[in-house]
């Protein structure tokens, strides 16, 4: 695939004509924090961010969705997707990999969600290399970081007074045609490799996932679960926020006077009580014990690829780090791997 | 079918709650094609004794007569509705429940005197201390889609669903920024039941927990935290505690000092 | 290539209610004339989605199939919003119906094997049809042999089939239930299931085990057979867990790598060894 | 013939809150002519000591549940006093804006809901929908435009969040104004015909004179802020307020009572406030009141109601121009971003019913020593004894009935708010 190498000035023009094209949606600042929003200019963008609050999936996986209207002397109506090609411009490449992986759940199984085909059809992204990794990132250990490998349309990498460009397909290739820029040269991609080698100096938390699956199955009445049991408060901030969680409640709702009504889903979240609660009071994780073993364990154990394919060794965390900066009890799983390892 | 007949009770309380049952406006109109309003002192003259099918009761239990009505009341009625927090968990009149009586006594001149006439037992219960609650619907006020939702789960006999997860859950959905994570706030959404749409955080404010605590409210663990990354003394987190639902199991430990 | 909403049901109706318990019923529900469904193929074992416009959905196993009529049955306990709204409703009534879902029973695995049955309260809806499967091919199978427990004489499910149950060639039938009300004619066991382990004349070797019931009730079950000499990988049990989409989607049914839905309901014993939140 | 008679009305409905009314007349002559509240008291004053400053009006919210933004502003404009803070000029348009709400979806309440089924013989206002059906729409609708504007200003309609010590923790967004000005302005019209609905209703034909008192200021009308002005020469600051009025108990009701120190009971709410400040309504709100033939000072109580409806057209027009007005220069403020002292702060806000009084002093650390709030139904309620006594020789001639109802609609045209007025601390 091609690319072009595009001068930080020029930038601002690429992001305008793309705006034709596609509603964009990019990191904007929001207090202290980012959010991914829709935006009308390369200005009203930070790329500078480190991660934003929700994860992109919030584009792909409403935090709350209609699966269908319903009348209650019969008919259903399933809700119309009107909306035009969008671009998530400047995802990172955990989020990126956290697509991926999202797509193993709702395109590659037996029953394929067709609102998330849809979405995940027009939607163009725009990924970037993080030069930058917070203190809170461990992509690199993953294998999801700084810099994706593949599923962007196009990757951005800053070169300092420029960014080299490459398209990863063909709609990438179409979207560079809009850019105005200069050919790459070997020394643009030499440039990209010490970027990242510089990004990969700066991490700070790193796991170790040799063995990892069987790591989290051996140590499943550790003591380690108990402590963090007594300090989780349940709040759910880590599963909402995590890019890869894909867990959601299914209800119904009657409008009033219940003629009618739909039935719909949101996010849920593995580490509150109700998740796991089934008819007369039963539940299968009362501890909040076993529900932060569950979210670590899924994570960096037995989740991920292994769950939807034959083969293992991809964990469902993409190491962005969100569920440890926003833990208000200061959960780390990365230091929960070393505890579970005896470091 | 009889339509079902509904009582909307006031016992010690602002009547909030019932206000936010009238601001139902939209759906009032519907509401009365559904039910039948049997009782509802606010807001007619036209009120019939039970049997109830279904009654709200707004406020707590705080003279020896509400006791009466109350007790009557759950007799005639099939499904008995706490509505807010005062009838849930006492609300911020609660705090009185750990002031000494002779300091409330000093709210009147003359207490006694009319305290023989006018019976108060200078302490709030919540209707549960006394009687069967069959639904409980939290908030100061509960919100009006929760009394909407327990209304409508009256009439199909379904149990409703309302928000038991912290008002954290519906927080980040909103994508704010967190005020205890990021600005060191000290904020109660962790331990607090939703269902308020993450009023105070979209708001820019701390949760103050007026929805009490939610199904598995760890409490030690968050004072600890409020205590360490905001700096709240020990006495201010008997304040955090001793707000709204003081005297619920979940934040008792930690509206008395921790013990 | 338009992707079909995996959440839309095709509208039934229930034909007949039959009260089993105090709080079982089974409910008889067909398949509309024409559906695709009609023809589905049908492992028992598996489930369906049942649910009721505006108040909810939930999982629930067949107890009976009639591949030609797109008839069947599901026997349910009243708990909750949905089953409660359904017991209410009764015959005539119309429900939402999708899957079947899941792994069944290894109806396959079995042939040529002795199949024993041990079953708890309602845990025996899903395996009413591995009976009947059983009996209807007779000669695929080895002996038959039912362990069945339930809290009392009157929670037993399916009371009026135990004499045709008992008069399939080759199978025996051992009713055990924790305690006899007063006035209640009883000639059975009276203990746990696996009390009827002692009775019990189905041998290690060669044979294929499958139970179902409360998770508590199959640990020991599990426990006591390991210990007989049964192995793990003979041992299948029915889970049960939150479902919400009952297509590997919502997450709620995860044990570990295992989506119950997807991978079970059905497990071999020696794929859930060592998960957790697991009571056996 | 000695004549004995007595009226009874246990539990008073279509009001905020518990109360019952006892009239006995002997021989002509009026023996007792009570308003006793059992709505429990909630001691609000003695468990606000010890909380922190910052919090007294989130608590003071709860004292009422209808008039809960006046007791908000009351409280932080009380608790900014003692703290010596002076709130920017946006503040306090802000907080003007959701008073003006809350008189909006009160009044509103208190004659579509409370008053008028009383005038076509009807248990409530939904009963009125299949006759009037515009009239209950509209009606719902003003009370929603009130609720809705609290809501989206004060972060909720009922117990708003966003007001704190010293400004806004949400500052609303230009759109927000916009919208609120298209809200207010599509019920102009309706507010206006109020006035004259109210205006052709059959009032009772009452007066007794009494001293009306409600807050003034020289180049507005005054709800948030202003001095306490009386038809008798009152002229006092919030701070001076203890000097001069006085409250008593009885023995049969929760409720304390006041009274003008030397003098007598006295009035205060919407027929106060537009008698008083008649100049300061808007245009069309004086234009209104003139039409239909209101010329202060009116000294009929149940002329209360045609006040509120006046003052519906004004809350309207007077928060029109406190949008057009703002211009949103200054960002929000965390819950408790101020210094604190030691203080001893007063306010004076009106409520719809009312004046409303708040008094808090804190030591250093800004804890509450001592509250001390008087509501307006406090306020009102021995001069609504006053009115019974005055009204009791009519009432003997008329039947149990219609006795009954004239004492309800006396009560309901004073617009009570039960609950709030019980939870008094005597301050020595
Ligand atoms: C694979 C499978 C097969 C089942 N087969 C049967 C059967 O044949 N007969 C029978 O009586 N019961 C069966 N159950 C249990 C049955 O699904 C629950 O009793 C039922 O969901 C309760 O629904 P409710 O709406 O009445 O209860 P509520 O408590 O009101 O439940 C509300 C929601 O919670 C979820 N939920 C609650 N309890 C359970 C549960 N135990 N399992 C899964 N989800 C739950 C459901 O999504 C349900 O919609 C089965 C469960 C599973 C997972
Ligand atoms: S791990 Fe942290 S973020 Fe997750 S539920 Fe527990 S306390 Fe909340
Ligand atoms: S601001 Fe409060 S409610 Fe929101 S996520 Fe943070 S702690 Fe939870
Ligand atoms: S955020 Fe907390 S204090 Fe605010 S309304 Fe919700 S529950 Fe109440």
């Amino acid at each position: 695939m091609g690319g072009k190498v595009i001068a930080k000035d020029s930038l601002g023009e690429f992001v305008s004509k793309l705006s034709e094209r596609y509603r964009i949606f990019g990191p904007r600042k929001k207090g202290t924090e980012w959010i991914f929003d829709e935006v009308r200019s390369a200005e009203e963008m930070d790329l500078r961010y480190s991660t934003t609050i929700l994860p992109p999936r919030k584009f792909f996986i409403p935090t709350s969705e209609r699966i269908f209207s319903f009348k209650m002397d019969g008919g259903v109506e399933e809700p119309e997707e009107r909306d035009g090609p969008s671009l998530i411009f400047g995802i990172h490449s955990c989020d990126l990999n956290a697509l991926l992986l999202l797509d193993m759940v709702f395109l590659e199984g037996e029953f394929p969600s067709p609102s998330y085909a849809r979405r995940r059809e027009r939607t163009a992204l725009v990924a970037l290399t993080c030069i930058d990794p917070s203190e809170n990132c461990f992509c690199e250990s993953m294998g999801t970081g700084p810099s994706p490998a593949g599923g962007y349309d196009v990757l951005l990498t800053d070169l300092g007074r420029e960014y080299l460009a490459e398209s990863g397909s063909r709609r990438g290739e179409e979207m560079l045609a809009l850019a105005k820029g200069r050919a790459v040269t070997a020394a643009d991609l030499e440039g990209k490799a010490k970027a990242i080698e510089c990004a990969k100096s700066k991490f700070k938390k790193k796991v170790d996932l040799k063995g990892i699956d069987e790591l989290f199955l051996r140590n499943l009445d550790n003591p380690v679960w108990k402590r963090l049991g007594e300090k989780d408060l349940a709040c759910g901030i880590c599963v909402n926020s995590c890019p890869t969680c894909f867990c959601f409640d299914v209800r119904d709702q009657l409008d009033f006077p219940m003629v009618g009504g739909v039935r719909y889903k949101e996010w849920d979240a593995c580490v509150l009580l109700e998740f796991s609660q089934v008819a007369l009071g039963g539940n299968f994780r009362r501890d909040r014990a076993a529900r932060i073993r569950q979210f670590i364990g899924h994570n960096l154990g037995w989740g991920g690829a292994s769950q939807f394919r034959e083969f293992k060794g991809r964990a469902k965390c993409v190491g962005c780090g969100r569920c440890i900066r926003y833990c208000p009890a200061g959960i780390d799983l990365t230091e929960v791997v070393k505890e579970l390892r005896g470091i | 079918m009889a339509k079902p007949k509904l009582a909307v009770v006031k016992m010690t309380g602002c009547a909030g709650c019932q206000m936010e049952v009238l601001r139902i406006e939209d759906k009032l109109l519907d509401l009365v094609g559904a039910v039948d309003v049997a009782y509802f002192y606010m807001a007619t003259s036209a009120n019939r004794h039970g049997p109830y099918d279904v009654a709200l009761v707004e406020g707590s239990v705080s003279t020896p007569r509400e006791l009466r009505e109350l007790k009557e009341l759950r007799e005639r009625t099939k499904l008995l509705i706490a509505l807010g927090d005062c009838a849930c968990s006492g609300c911020l009149p609660s705090i009185v429940n750990w002031v000494p009586p002779q300091e409330s006594a000093k709210v009147y001149e003359r207490f006694l005197e009319i305290h023989s006439k006018k019976e108060s037992f200078q302490r709030v219960y919540p209707l549960s201390a006394h009687v069967r609650v069959d639904l409980e619907l939290r908030g100061c006020p509960p919100h009006r889609d929760a009394i909407l939702e327990a209304l409508k789960g009256a009439l199909l006999g379904i149990k409703p669903f309302l928000r038991e997860h912290p008002v954290c859950v519906e927080c980040k959905l909103k994508e704010n920024v967190c005020l205890l994570v990021c600005e060191g706030r000290p904020c109660m959404g962790p331990v607090t039941a939703a269902g308020c749409g993450a009023a105070c955080p979209s708001n820019g404010r701390v949760c103050e927990g007026c929805y009490g605590p939610m199904s598995d409210a760890n409490a030690s663990s968050l004072a600890e935290i409020l205590a360490k990354r905001c700096g709240l003394s020990r006495e201010d987190l008997i304040g955090k505690f001793r707000k709204y639902a003081g005297l619920t199991p979940a934040f008792s430990k930690e509206a008395s000092g921790g013990i | 290539m338009r992707l079909e909403n995996p959440y839309l049901a095709e509208e039934c109706a229930v034909k007949r209610v039959k009260r089993q318990t105090p709080d079982v019923y089974t409910y008889t529900i067909s398949y509309p004339r024409g559906s695709n469904r009609l023809r589905m193929p049908f492992r028992p074992g598996q489930f369906i989605m049942v649910s009721i416009p505006g108040i909810g959905e939930a999982p629930f196993s067949f107890s009976a199939w009639d591949d030609g009529k797109g008839i069947f049955d599901t026997t349910i306990r009243t708990v909750g919003n949905v089953t409660s709204a359904l017991m209410k409703r009764g015959e005539g009534q119309r429900v939402w119906v999708r899957g079947p879902y899941g792994r069944g029973w290894p109806m396959e695995e079995a042939k040529g094997k002795d199949v024993l049955i041990v079953a708890g309260g309602i845990g025996m809806a899903p395996l009413r049809p591995v009976i009947e499967l059983v009996a209807k091919n007779r000669r695929s199978y080895g002996g038959l042999e039912i362990l069945y427990g339930a809290r009392t004489p009157n929670d037993l499910l399916f009371a009026d089939e135990f004499e045709s149950w008992k008069g399939i060639p080759d199978a025996d039938l051992l009713l055990t239930v924790d305690s006899v009300p007063k006035g209640i004619e009883w000639d059975h066991g009276v203990g746990v299931v696996t009390t009827l382990f002692d009775r019990m004349r189905t041998e290690p070797n060669d044979s294929i085990v499958m139970t179902c019931g409360p998770e508590i009730m199959m640990k020991f079950v599990v426990k006591g057979l390991l210990a007989m000499g049964f192995q793990p990988k003979d041992l299948y049990l029915s889970l049960e867990r939150r479902m919400k989409c009952g297509i590997a989607q919502c997450g709620h049914c995860q044990i570990g790598p295992k989506f119950v839905c997807r991978d079970g309901p059905v497990f071999p014993y020696s794929e859930l060894r060592g998960l957790p939140d697991l009571l056996v | 013939m000695s004549q004995i008679r007595e009226i009874r009305v246990d539990y008073v409905a279509r009001v905020e809150g518990q109360a019952e009314i006892l009239v006995k007349v002997m021989g002509g002559k009026v023996e007792e002519a009570k308003l006793a509240v059992f709505e429990p008291p909630r001691f609000f004053e003695t468990f606000m000591v010890g909380r922190r400053c910052g919090e007294a009006h989130e608590i003071a919210s709860r004292i009422c549940g209808i008039c809960h933004v006046p007791h908000q502003v009351a409280a932080l404009e009380a608790v900014e006093d003692g703290l010596g803070i002076e709130v920017d000029g946006q503040t306090r348009a802000l907080r003007k804006l959701l008073n003006y709400a809350n008189h909006i979806s009160s009044h509103a309440l208190s004659i579509y809901f409370l008053s008028v089924p009383d005038y076509f013989g009807k248990p409530d206002v939904l009963s009125m929908a299949g006759e009037r059906p515009d009239l209950v729409r509209n009606a719902i609708r003003l009370k929603k435009v009130g609720d809705d504007i609290t809501e989206r200003f004060g972060g909720r309609a009922i117990h708003p969040i966003t007001m704190v010590v010293n400004g806004f923790t949400r500052i609303p967004t230009k759109a927000d104004l916009e919208w609120a000005k298209r809200e207010l302005l599509a019920m102009k019209g309706f507010a206006m015909e109020g006035v004259d609905f109210v205006a052709d209703l059959d009032v009772p034909d009452f007066e007794r004179r009494c001293e009306h008192i409600a807050l003034s200021q020289a180049d507005q009308y005054a709800i948030n802020e202003g001095r306490l002005v009386s038809t008798e020469g009152l002229d006092i600051s919030p701070r001076e307020y203890r000097a001069h009025i006085e409250e008593t108990h009885t023995d049969y009701s929760w409720t304390k009572r006041s009274i003008v120190r030397g003098r007598d009971s006295f009035l205060v709410g919407p027929l106060a406030r537009v008698n008083l400040n008649f100049d300061k309504l808007s245009d069309d709100a004086r234009e209104a009141a003139k039409r239909v033939g209101f010329k202060p000072p009116i000294f009929n109580p149940f002329m209360a109601m045609l006040a509120r409806a006046i003052e519906l057209v004004n809350a309207i027009d007077d928060s029109v121009s406190i949008i057009e007005n703002l211009r949103l220069e200054n960002g929000p403020v965390t819950e408790e971003s101020f210094e604190v002292r030691a203080g001893d702060g007063f306010a004076i806000v009106e409520a719809p019913r009312g004046i409303l009084y708040h008094n808090y002093a804190f030591d250093s650390n800004g804890l509450i020593q001592k509250a001390d709030v008087v509501t307006p139904t406090a306020h009102n309620s021995r001069n609504i004894e006053r009115d019974l006594e005055a009204l009791a020789p009519e009432l003997c001639g008329m039947s149990p009935e219609e006795a009954t109802l004239k004492c309800e609609m006396l009560l309901r045209a004073y617009d009570p708010c039960i609950s709030c007025s019980v939870h008094l601390v005597e301050v020595k």
